[in-house]
């Protein structure tokens, strides 16, 4: 996408304006997102107008609204939660102000409210992870014991993974999930979480972490219970973020389902394209893979984040 | 008067707090259109009495009438409500209202459910004009002097119309002249027919006023008695249970040598002391061994100055030197190093700290002084609050009760105790004989001598004249936050000198204190 | 028999008395879930079991709710000690994750210092908004709860930091003599507050500054210092607090370290009985609270109660706690199973009072 | 109120005297025009006026969350369930539209669960004298965990009521303002008649003042404390369904931390948290303060998320540090 690269937008004020609303930084993902938008925005010629939101749908209506008030051309955003856009998204449509969602969509009823989704499919990542344990397990005669770690109570990503995988295992009866707990996608809640299941359950096969820090502290619970993460209990996490990459290679992880951070150039090609008016897809999907051990380690020496 | 149904009874009731029994089957009669004096000394159960029937606190057994109707109040609402108004012991009013609400907040006259402000100021006004006190009634409450709370709290009860209304302790903060309005107004109200009950530790008040005496002591009934028929010196015996002459022995104080007073380098002398808005400048010297008396009328100025003295208010002008050398007193801290205490006259706000016990009460300032990191032995904490209790006679005579549940009285010993544990060169009295029973404040001016004897000086602040003249050495007279003069008390000084001196620029009273 | 009649009252109306009850019915719950709850094995010559987790977990709130004890005793509160936390040990895991050999003691010590010195500073902060300037201490240290979250962001740039120490581990999960390090440590400062606060004066002195801070002042108090001491005392024990935390999951993420835990400490302080309007405070009360909460968050992990119902059961046993605590509620109680005008009943009456006097 | 009642004393006192009581007020409405001043200056769409409206469209909800919680906070009290309650109404609203119940029903029973938990909260504090600051973190819990047992997941309203109530624009020249707007000011206007010229109001400023004292005097403190928690719950739920007309939606995390954002108005509109002494009109202020600190932020673009928190904090302390110095307020009535 170096295409871009010499644009008009260079003749000082009739550069483009993006206004980008964040949803804060609540984790290492998260911030790897924000600099990626960041980085390409600059690299883009394109001015940034960066709001943090603190996790707070109203911190970010109110942030759409100042954009509509500055006269941006372009909002982009990850909604906080899916519903409640309707009316904030009608006002900038009716300021002629194009919209684009990253990373997570919205419910809305009336499509025309914004241009795209550019972003990963929360659901979808749950059923690779959920894909690939029943291959893995297809052989396995007795029954196979999951513990899942959920991620913060209600929200998005974990509602979803939980969906998406809950539908993948469905295929095989022997998979049975025994316990599903909220580990705040923590690390620390991971680890606590994984002491107490250790303790109450005495076979555990399999952990689904919905994300890499969760499963990277319950790596720690699992060590300190004498058990081999890896091996004894198998892991499986999303995101990809390094550490967990790590972990996958050295053998402690089994597999990762990506969930790309890295939106920011094809946000901005996005832009530029619904900002001259040009037709774009309405659901555009970051390209995402899955890791396995192997594949990791030949990823490791290139992931940026 | 006892052919009449009286309006109120209590029988045999008790009440008993974890480890005290504060009432023990008491009776208690009041009839209609009297003033009824309820006398004892400090804990003995007054204020106990009165919440009990107000229903601040229940009571474990007996029963109440009124109107012959048995009832139990749930709480000082309802007791409003059925008619007995009260004011209780220590200012039990909001600093953060206006003086006009404060008398009116829960009967405000209203216009279709909303207040009506102008009139309701208009009405204070009035109200307190009839107790001869003029002042804007939109202040707050706060910033006024403990008496005008006082009187404040005096206008709200004596407003409503009740047939039952309870004064505790009312004149303890009260000049001679207010004093004076309160008992016309009690007057008034009696012969309108409304029952009085009247705590009071001023024996003179009771004789001027009261009709009917109910004795307590110790949480039980000594008896009731017709004023008439319970000479003084009975009531004060039947008040301590001994034929311990109390009265005797503050006589004997007043012949002591007021002429023998060392001279030579003053222990402090102000020179020019003052505080813009606060205290004119004023200069004043104490030597060893001498007790200076303050008087002056209400809001003259006489805590302010001697605030001053301590530090707690820091000086904007004048000089202060200790033993003749100059310091600067920036905080009370620095008062303490130099030997200079302070007995505060508002115990509940600026003296005790409720939750801590009796001995860490006693204990703070010497502690204070030490320093955290060098605390003082339990042993001898022990011994300390040991001899003080019983020097001053608090009661009950229970280091570890916390100070908040003494009565009145005791809590004011307490203060008293933990300045002279300090062992100061120099001791700031402000009102310490207030709310004290008649033995207490005998024990209080003896302990004065005996410490001015040894050495101590002493500022003593007080409103009852008499008291000032009895210990002082000389009379400081303050007017209008300013120190008018000194006297020096020989035999041609008495209280109607020192009234006149006073009365001097008297017209501008209390409450108008701005420029 | 007869003395054990008399000393039943003295048991029960004990201040802990019904927290200590409520923390073995939530132990008891647990066992019946899973009766090998209370097992404690020995495992690679550690103690290894659920009640070691949740005492050790319990460490760091341990910790922060001791100097949250101090600060409320005074009459304040410190809602920046989550921040705090955050910030020590995202300051300590910079600095340690940035050293050539992160298993150097030398280098950890130091990392240790720095981020103590920060806390120091912070608590200095908090503690001059609070008793200099005269901010009321909700909205001081609010401002550090708000931007000490960002500070604590700065300095990890908003990354996991991932530090590779064996002797910072050793703050989070090592072990001493089988016991967990953590679990030592918090003994330890618990003992050396305790002995801080009532060994000398000082803990007079706080209870009366906070009872009633003019009087203090009148009485030759520094007020003002004493509550600038205890801001700094809570910044740092939050700051230990952060090293456990941190050390625990060898990562700093500024975002989620001590998330929420002034408002755990808080709870644990008011269950060990102190008032939060200042006045007089119960060190082994908020011992015992901290670790009532931590055995709560314990609870809902090991009987499995699903995440969408944790936080109702976690209200349910909250308001329970402090319900049967309340000696209003036990008067009121009381009364119903006794006669009327037991000497019980005068309870709540005496707590009315204390405003009065 | 507190202008009506602040022309009436200037104009009932002889001489001109600072209106001490108001100074804090004043110094937070001053503060507040020289932020606005700043905001103009530095950004050219920061003076459009529906800047302003925008700030009251998208603080309508605190604010009338933030007027609850100043009743509890002039008895002395606090109520850190608010924020709980707000999602819980709009949660249920959500819930139960989308269950076809008729939208009168359901604005009904939301506007009903939170007085009811105010007014079990405010029992509890009162009758077992357990500490607010306890039994509302309970009800915090409580509220929050009843929105993820309705559902984990936001709940869209499509309900026509509701959309049109959200939507409905009232034009004011060329800028507009929405129903919340009104229905807030009328909150606010209910709320400061209620503090100045009712009883009740009044018994609010005594409790704050000295609660035993109150008692003494025979003002009905249960039934006052009780009533303040009922309405601190009444306003969660309006503002709960202020929400909802805000996001259309309930959803189980929404208005997580908002009590800190109230209290924190509600201070620096210069109430005092011992109680006893504070306006609506202040919180007003305060609310408007926080708007504007978010707006300047969000027109600066550039801040990072970590300098966003830091920048906030350092704004928060400026102000209340200036106002602190400028409205110096005398260390006056004795403490309780
Ligand atoms: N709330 C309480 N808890 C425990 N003991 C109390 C409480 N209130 C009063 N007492 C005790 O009850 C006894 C009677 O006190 P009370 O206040 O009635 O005395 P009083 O006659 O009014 O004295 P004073 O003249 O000093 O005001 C005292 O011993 C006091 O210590
Ligand atoms: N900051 C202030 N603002 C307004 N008035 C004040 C202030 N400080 C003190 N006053 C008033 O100044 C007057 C002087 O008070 P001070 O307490 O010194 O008088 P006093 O002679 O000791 O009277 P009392 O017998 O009531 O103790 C009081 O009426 C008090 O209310
Ligand atoms: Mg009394
Ligand atoms: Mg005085």
């Amino acid at each position: 996408n170096s295409d871009t690269g010499g644009d008009a937008g260079t003749g000082g004020d009739d550069k483009l304006v993006l206004g980008f609303s964040q949803v804060g930084a609540e984790s290492g993902w998260r911030t790897a997102n924000t600099t990626s938008v960041k980085e390409a925005a600059a690299e883009a010629g394109i001015e940034l107008k960066f709001d943090d939101a603190q996790q707070k749908q109203e911190n970010q209506i109110k942030a759409i609204r100042n954009f509509i008030q500055q006269k941006v051309d372009v909002i982009a955003f990850s909604p906080v939660v899916e519903s409640g856009w309707d009316t904030v998204l009608k006002e900038a449509k009716d300021a002629g102000i194009p919209v684009i969602l990253t990373d997570r969509a919205v419910d809305s009823a009336d499509k025309s409210l914004y241009k795209t989704f550019l972003g990963s499919d929360f659901v979808k990542e749950g059923r690779l992870a959920g894909e690939w344990l029943v291959e893995e397990t297809k052989s396995a005669t007795g029954p196979v014991n999951i513990v899942e770690l959920q991620g913060t109570t209600g929200s998005a990503p974990a509602n979803d993974r939980k969906k998406g995988f809950g539908e993948a295992i469905a295929a095989n009866p022997n998979l049975k999930i025994i316990a599903s707990q909220s580990g705040d996608f923590t690390r620390a809640g991971g680890k606590a979480v994984m002491e107490q299941f250790l303790k109450a359950n005495p076979k555990i096969d399999v952990l689904f972490a919905h994300n890499d820090d969760m499963g990277l502290g319950a790596l720690e619970a699992i060590t300190a219970a004498g058990k081999v993460p890896g091996k004894d209990i198998k892991i499986i996490t999303v995101d990809a973020v390094k550490d967990g990459m790590q972990a996958l290679a050295d053998g402690k992880f089994n597999f990762i389902a990506e969930c790309s951070p890295l939106l920011g150039p094809q946000l901005m090609d996005l832009a530029k394209k619904v900002h001259a008016g040009e037709e774009v897809p309405p659901r555009i999907e970051t390209e995402e893979t899955t890791f396995t051990q192997q594949t990791a380690k030949e990823a490791l020496p290139t992931r940026k984040y | 008067m006892s052919d009449t149904r009286p309006v109120l009874t209590m029988t045999a009731i008790s009440k008993f707090f974890p480890g005290v029994r504060a009432l023990d089957g008491v009776d208690f009669r009041l009839f209609p259109g009297e003033v009824h004096a309820l006398m004892g000394e400090n804990g003995a159960g007054k204020s106990t009495l009165i919440k009990v029937l107000t229903g601040v606190y229940g009571h474990d057994t007996g029963a109440i009438t009124l109107d012959g109707q048995p009832v139990s109040f749930s709480g000082p609402m309802e007791a409003t409500e059925a008619g007995v108004s009260t004011v209780y012991q220590e200012v039990n009013l909001c600093p953060n209202l206006s003086v006009a609400e404060n008398i009116f907040i829960g009967r405000q006259p209203r216009r279709l459910g909303a207040v009506r402000w102008r009139d309701m100021r208009r009405r204070a006004s009035a109200l307190l004009a009839r107790l001869n006190l003029d002042l804007d009634v939109g202040e707050l409450l706060g910033n006024q002097s403990l008496a005008v709370q006082q009187m404040v709290a005096i206008a709200r009860a004596v407003d409503v119309q009740a047939r039952v209304l309870i004064l505790d302790e009312p004149t303890s903060s009260l000049d001679a002249d207010e004093v004076k309005q309160l008992m016309r107004i009690m007057r008034q109200l009696r012969d309108e027919g409304i029952a009085i009950v009247f705590v009071t530790h001023f024996l003179d008040q009771v004789y001027e006023i009261a009709d009917r005496i109910t004795v307590l002591r110790n949480g039980r009934l000594v008896g009731e008695y017709p004023t008439a028929e319970l000479p003084q010196l009975a009531l004060v015996e039947k008040m301590i249970g001994k034929e311990l002459d109390a009265l005797e022995r503050l006589d004997e104080q007043a012949g002591r040598d007021l002429a023998a007073v060392e001279t030579g380098t003053p222990v402090v002398e102000a020179t020019d002391l003052g505080k813009a808005g606060s205290v004119e400048p004023f200069s004043l010297t104490i030597h060893r061994g001498e007790v200076v008396g303050m008087a002056g009328l209400l809001g003259s100025g006489r805590t302010e100055a001697a605030r001053l003295f301590f530090g707690a208010d820091r000086a904007d002008r004048g000089r202060l030197a200790v033993d003749g050398r100059p310091v600067s007193i920036r905080g009370p801290i620095a008062a303490i190093e130099r030997n200079i205490a302070f007995c505060s006259e508002n115990r509940r706000t600026e003296g005790l700290v409720g939750e801590l016990s009796v001995r860490e009460n006693i204990i703070l300032a010497l502690q204070a002084a030490r320093g955290w990191l060098r605390p003082v032995p339990r042993r001898r904490q022990d011994e300390l609050v040991q001899r003080y209790i019983e020097a001053l006679s608090i009661r009950p005579a229970d280091p570890e009760m916390p100070v908040r549940n003494l009565s009145g009285g005791n809590q004011q010993k307490v203060v008293l105790a933990r300045w002279l544990i300090t062992e100061p060169r120099l001791l700031i009295l402000d009102e310490p004989t207030r709310g004290i029973d008649i033995g207490a404040k005998a024990e209080i001016q003896r302990l004065v001598v005996q410490l001015s004897d040894g050495g101590m000086a002493v500022l003593f602040i007080s409103a009852e004249l008499e008291e000032v003249l009895r210990l002082s050495h000389k009379v400081a007279v303050m007017r209008d936050r300013q120190l008018v003069t000194e006297l020096a008390n020989d035999d041609s000084l008495d209280a109607d000198r020192i009234m006149r001196v006073i009365a001097g620029g008297a017209e501008q009273k209390d409450g108008t204190r701005h420029e | 028999m007869g003395s054990w009649r008399r000393g039943l009252p003295a048991v029960t109306g004990h201040r802990l008395f019904w927290p200590v009850v409520v923390l073995v019915l939530l132990l008891a719950a647990n066992v019946v879930y899973r009766p090998s709850f209370l097992a404690v094995e020995v495992k690679n010559g550690h103690l290894y079991g659920s009640l070691v987790d949740i005492v050790r977990l319990s460490a760091p709130l341990i910790l922060v709710a001791l100097g949250m004890t101090l600060v409320i005793a005074t009459g304040g509160i410190d809602l920046s000690v989550g921040s705090v936390v955050a910030v020590s040990g995202a300051m300590a895991c910079l600095h340690i994750s940035r050293q050539p050999d992160q298993n150097n003691l030398g280098g950890v010590l130091v990392a240790l210092a720095m981020a103590v010195g920060i806390a120091l500073l912070l608590g200095i902060w908090n503690g001059t908004l609070v008793a200099v300037i005269g901010i009321q201490p909700i909205i001081a240290t609010l401002i550090l709860m708000v931007a000490g979250r960002g500070l604590a962001q700065l300095i990890t740039s908003g990354q996991i930091i991932t530090v590779n120490s064996d002797p910072y581990r050793m703050i989070g999960v090592g072990h001493v003599l089988t016991l967990p390090f953590a679990i030592v440590l918090a003994l330890a400062v618990t003992l050396l507050v305790a002995v801080l606060t009532r060994r000398t004066a000082l803990g007079m002195i706080i209870e009366a500054v906070g009872g009633n801070s003019e009087a203090s002042r009148l009485a030759g108090i520094r007020a003002r210092r004493i509550k600038l001491l205890v801001y700094v005392v809570s910044a740092v024990c939050a700051a230990v607090a952060g090293f456990m935390m941190t050390a625990n999951v060898s990562s700093a993420d500024g975002n989620a370290a001590g998330l929420w835990v002034e408002l755990d400490a808080i709870l644990a302080v008011v269950i060990g009985g102190t008032s939060l309007a200042g006045g007089r405070f119960y060190l082994g009360g908020t011992v015992v609270g901290a670790l009532l909460i931590q055995t709560l968050t314990t609870s809902v992990y090991a009987m499995n109660i699903d995440p969408q119902t944790a936080l109702l059961f976690k209200a349910m046993v909250v308001i329970a706690v402090c319900l049967i605590q309340a000696p209003a509620f036990r008067a009121k109680f009381w009364r119903r199973r006794t006669s009327a005008g037991s000497p019980a009943a005068p309870a709540g009456e005496q707590r009315k009072e204390q405003v009065a006097a | 109120m507190s202008t009506t009642q602040l022309s009436e004393r200037l104009h009932g006192a002889t001489r001109w005297r600072l209106p001490r009581r108001q100074l804090p007020v004043l110094v937070s409405l001053g503060l507040l025009l020289v932020m606005y001043g700043i905001g103009v200056s530095q950004y050219r769409a920061f003076s459009n006026i529906q800047v302003i409206f925008n700030v009251f469209i998208d603080n309508g909800f605190l604010l009338v969350v933030a007027v609850g919680m100043t009743f509890v906070i002039l008895t002395g009290g606090i109520d850190l369930s608010v924020g709980s309650v707000v999602a819980m109404t709009a949660m249920v609203s959500a819930a139960l539209l989308r269950d076809g119940l008729p939208p009168a029903l359901v604005l009904l029973i939301a506007l009903l669960i939170g007085p009811t938990l105010g007014f079990v909260m405010g029992c509890v504090i009162h009758f077992f004298e357990i500490q607010p600051f306890i039994v509302t973190l309970a009800g915090m819990f409580f509220a929050r965990g009843l929105c993820t047992w309705i559902s984990s997941s936001s709940i869209p309203i499509t309900d026509g009521f509701w959309t049109s109530a959200a939507q409905e624009r009232i034009r004011i020249g060329d800028n507009f303002v929405t129903v919340s707007v009104l229905i807030t000011l009328v909150v606010v206007a209910v709320a400061a008649y209620t503090l100045a010229y009712t009883r009740l109001g009044r018994n609010v400023y005594a409790i704050g003042g000295n609660q035993q004292s109150a008692l003494l005097m025979g003002l009905p403190v249960g039934r006052t404390r009780i009533a303040v928690y009922t309405i601190s719950g009444l306003c969660s739920a309006i503002g709960g369904i202020l929400l909802s007309f805000y996001t259309l939606s309930g959803a189980p995390l929404i208005a997580v931390g908002m009590e800190l954002d109230a209290i924190a108005a509600v201070v620096i509109g210069g109430t005092l948290l011992i109680g006893g002494a504070g306006y609506v009109l202040g919180t007003v202020l305060g609310v408007l303060v926080l708007g504007v600190i978010q707006t300047l932020i969000t027109f600066d673009g550039t801040l990072n998320s970590w300098w966003t928190k830091i920048v906030i904090g350092g704004l928060l302390f400026a102000f209340i540090v200036l106002q602190r110095l400028l409205g110096f307020r005398k260390k006056s009535f004795s403490t309780r």
